[in-house]
C-alpha cells in the first residue's frame, strides 16, 4: 500500500520534470522558459522526494532528503531570480544603446 | 543477469559519449563549457552506478563548483580582452592557420587506433582479476578508520595523498606567478534575494563539508569531498564581493595553502621518530592521528582551490609591480 | 552486458575523443576540455576495474587513486587556464 | 517495483537529453545556462531515486552536494556577465 502510494508520487513528480522540459523547449522567450522551469522542477523534485521518503529505511535518511529538497527548492528560486535579473539588465542596456546609436 | 537497470546504463553511457563528442564540436566556446559540466554531472551519476560514492563526490563537489567556475572565468576573460562582443573576436586573436585536410584524418586514425587497442585490452582482461580488495580488508583492522577508501588514501597510501596535497600547494604557487599585478574587478551588484540567499546557505554549505569530513572515517566522504565543498563558499564569497582579499591577508593566505602539506609530513616525521616507517601510524593514535591529517588538509584544500579561483595575488594597488611588467 | 562492460567501453571511447580533440583543436580553452576529457576517460577505466558484482564490495585502490587524479586534474586545469589567460592578455597588449 | 523505478530513471535522463536542445539551440547564454540548472535537478532526482533502487544511502550525500553546489555555476556566470555591464 505504501509502495503504491510512493510510486503514485514518483510517477507523478516525473511527469512535473517532462512538463518542465517540455516547457523548457516550447515557450517563446527567456522569461517564459524560467517559469516553467522553476515550478515544475521544484513541484516534481517535491513529488519525487516525497515518495522516496515513503519508502525510506531510517528517518536519517527521510531528514536527508528532506534536506535535499529544501536546498534544491532554494537554490531554484534563488537562481531564477538572477537568471531573471540579468536577463532583464542586458535587455535594458542592449535597448539603451540602441537608443543611443 | 536481467539488471532492470540496464536500459538506464545504456542510455547514459550513450548520452556521455554523445556530450563528449559535442563538447569538441559545437562552435560556440560558452556552450562547449556549459556541455562539459553537463558531461561531468552524467559521469558522476555513471560513477555511483559503479558503486563508487566516493568518486561521485568528488567529481560533483569539483566538478560543479570549482572547474564550472573557472572555465566561465576564463571564457569571460577572453572574450573581455579581445574586447569584441562576440567569440568571433576571441577566435581570431588564438586561431591559426587551416589545418591541412590529412593531418587531421592521421589523427583521426592514431585516435582510432589507440582505441581499438584499449578496447581489444579491455575485453580481453580476465574478468575480475584479482585486486587489491582482499589486501586491503586484512590490513582494515590496523588503519584506525573504518572506511576502506578513507584508510587507503590516508594510511595505506598516504605517500600518494601526500604528493597530491603538494601538487595543489605547487599549483597555487604558478597560479600567483603567472598572474602576478594584475588588478581588481568592481564587485556586481546581485542584489537583496542573493543577500538573504547567502545567508542562508552559506553557513549551510559549511556544515555539510564539515560533515562530510568528519564521516570520511566510517563512509563515503572525506577530506577531498569536504574541502571542495567548503571551497565553494569561497567561491560564493569571492564572486560575490562580500570577500575581496587585502595584501594583509597574504601571509594568513600562505599558512593555510602549507597547512595541509606541513601537518601531513610533520606527523609522517614525527612517526619515524618513534622507530616506525614514515606512515605506519601506531594502532592506538591512529585514528586520532588521521583525523588531525584530514581536518587540517581540508582546510588548506579549500582556501587553495578557492585562491586557484580567485587567481592573482592580492597585492597593493601602488604596489612596485604593474601589469606592463614586460 | 553488464555495467562494467558499458561503461568501460564508455571510457575508452570518452578518452579517445579526448585525444583526437587535443591533437586538433584550434583554440586553446578547447584543448584544455580535450585533455579533461582524456582524464575522465582513464578515471572511468579506473573505476570500472575497481567494479564488483553486487554483492561484494568494490576495490577501493583505485578509487582512491580517481580522487587523486580528480584533485590533481583541477590543480593542472587552474594553471592552464592561468596561462590561457595571461597569454590572451598579452597578446592583446602586442595587437594594441 | 525495481522495474517502475528504472522506467522512470530512463524518462528522467531523457528528459535531460531533450533538453540538451535548448543548451545546443541557445539563443542567449542565460538560456543555455537555465537549462544546465534543469538538469541539476534532475540528476538530484535521479540520485534519489538510485538510491532507493541499489538501497545505498550514500548516494543521498552526493544528491546533496550536487543540490547545495548547483548554485556556484549560475552566480559566477551572473556574477561574471554583471561586472562588466557595470
Amino acid at each position: 500500500m505504501l509502495d503504491l502510494v510512493a510510486g503514485l508520487l514518483i510517477a507523478l513528480g516525473t511527469v512535473f520534470f517532462v512538463a518542465g522540459t517540455v516547457g523548457l523547449l516550447r515557450f517563446p522567450d527567456i522569461y517564459c522558459r524560467l517559469h516553467a522551469l522553476t515550478k515544475a522542477d521544484g513541484l516534481g523534485l517535491a513529488l519525487i522526494a516525497l515518495g522516496a521518503s515513503l519508502m525510506a529505511r531510517t528517518p536519517g535518511e527521510v531528514f536527508r532528503i528532506v534536506l535535499i529538497w529544501f536546498f534544491v527548492a532554494l537554490a531554484s528560486a534563488v537562481g531564477g531570480h538572477l537568471i531573471a535579473a540579468y536577463a532583464r539588465r542586458m535587455d535594458r542596456t542592449r535597448e539603451g544603446s540602441l537608443r543611443h546609436d | 543477469m536481467t539488471d532492470p537497470l540496464i536500459l538506464f546504463d545504456l542510455l547514459l553511457a550513450g548520452s556521455i559519449v554523445a556530450l563528449a563528442v559535442a563538447v569538441l564540436s559545437v562552435r560556440d566556446l560558452f556552450t562547449a563549457i556549459v556541455v562539459f559540466i553537463v558531461f561531468g554531472l552524467l559521469s558522476a551519476l555513471a560513477w555511483a552506478r559503479l558503486a563508487a560514492p566516493d568518486v561521485a563526490l568528488a567529481e560533483a563537489a569539483i566538478g560543479t563548483g570549482v572547474t564550472g567556475a573557472l572555465l566561465l572565468k576564463t571564457l569571460h576573460h577572453l572574450r573581455h580582452f579581445s574586447d569584441g562582443q562576440t567569440q568571433d573576436a576571441a577566435r581570431d586573436l588564438t586561431a591559426v592557420q587551416p589545418v591541412p585536410m590529412g593531418v587531421t584524418v592521421a589523427n583521426a586514425a592514431f585516435c582510432g587506433l589507440v582505441a581499438l587497442g584499449l578496447a581489444v585490452a579491455f575485453l580481453g582482461a580476465p574478468q575480475a582479476g584479482p585486486g587489491f580488495d582482499a589486501l586491503v580488508s586484512d590490513a582494515m583492522p590496523h588503519s584506525g578508520v573504518a572506511h576502506p577508501v578513507t584508510a587507503v588514501l590516508l594510511n595505506f597510501r598516504a605517500y600518494d595523498t601526500l604528493m597530491e596535497v603538494v601538487v595543489l600547494l605547487a599549483a597555487v604557487i604558478a597560479v600567483w606567478q603567472i598572474e602576478r599585478g594584475l588588478t581588481e574587478a568592481p564587485a556586481p551588484a546581485l542584489g537583496m534575494v542573493w543577500a538573504g540567499f547567502a545567508r542562508l546557505t552559506l553557513p549551510a554549505i559549511v556544515v555539510i563539508g564539515t560533515y562530510l569530513l568528519w564521516k570520511g572515517a566510517e563512509a563515503p566522504g572525506g577530506a577531498f569531498q569536504g574541502g571542495a565543498v567548503l571551497a565553494a563558499v569561497g567561491l560564493l564569497l569571492l564572486l560575490s564581493r562580500l570577500y575581496v582579499p587585502q595584501p594583509s591577508h597574504r601571509g594568513l593566505a600562505r599558512w593555510a595553502f602549507v597547512l595541509g602539506t606541513g601537518v601531513f609530513a610533520g606527523v609522517a616525521l614525527l612517526v619515524t621518530g618513534g622507530g616506525r616507517v614514515a606512515f605506519q601510524y601506531p594502532p592506538e593514535h591512529a585514528k586520532t592521528l588521521i583525523l588531525l591529517i584530514e581536518g587540517l588538509v581540508t582546510i588548506s584544500i579549500a582556501v587553495t582551490l578557492a585562491a586557484l579561483f580567485h587567481g592573482r595575488e592580492p597585492v597593493a594597488l601602488n604596489a612596485p609591480e604593474s601589469r606592463h611588467d614586460t | 552486458m553488464t555495467p562494467d562492460t558499458i561503461y568501460g567501453m564508455t571510457g575508452i571511447a570518452v578518452f579517445a575523443i579526448g585525444l583526437a580533440g587535443a591533437l586538433c583543436a584550434q583554440d586553446r580553452l578547447r584543448r584544455m576540455l580535450a585533455l579533461k576529457l582524456c582524464s575522465v576517460g582513464a578515471g572511468f577505466l579506473l573505476v570500472v576495474a575497481a567494479w564488483r558484482r553486487p554483492p561484494d564490495v568494490p576495490d577501493p585502490v583505485p578509487h582512491a587513486l580517481v580522487i587523486t587524479g580528480i584533485v590533481v586534474m583541477v590543480s593542472a586545469t587552474a594553471v592552464a587556464l592561468a596561462l590561457i589567460r595571461r597569454l590572451q592578455t598579452l597578446e592583446a597588449e602586442d595587437a594594441d | 517495483m525495481t522495474t517502475f523505478l528504472g522506467g522512470v530513471l530512463i524518462v528522467l535522463l531523457s528528459s535531460i537529453l531533450a533538453g540538451l536542445v535548448r543548451v545546443l539551440r541557445g539563443p542567449r547564454m542565460a538560456d543555455r545556462m537555465m537549462a544546465a540548472q534543469l538538469f541539476g535537478t534532475s540528476a538530484v532526482a535521479i540520485l534519489i531515486i538510485l538510491s532507493r533502487v541499489t538501497d545505498s544511502p550514500a548516494f543521498l550525500d552526493v544528491a546533496m552536494v550536487f543540490a547545495l553546489l548547483a548554485a556556484v555555476t549560475l552566480v559566477a556566470f551572473v556574477a561574471l556577465a554583471l561586472r562588466r555591464v557595470r
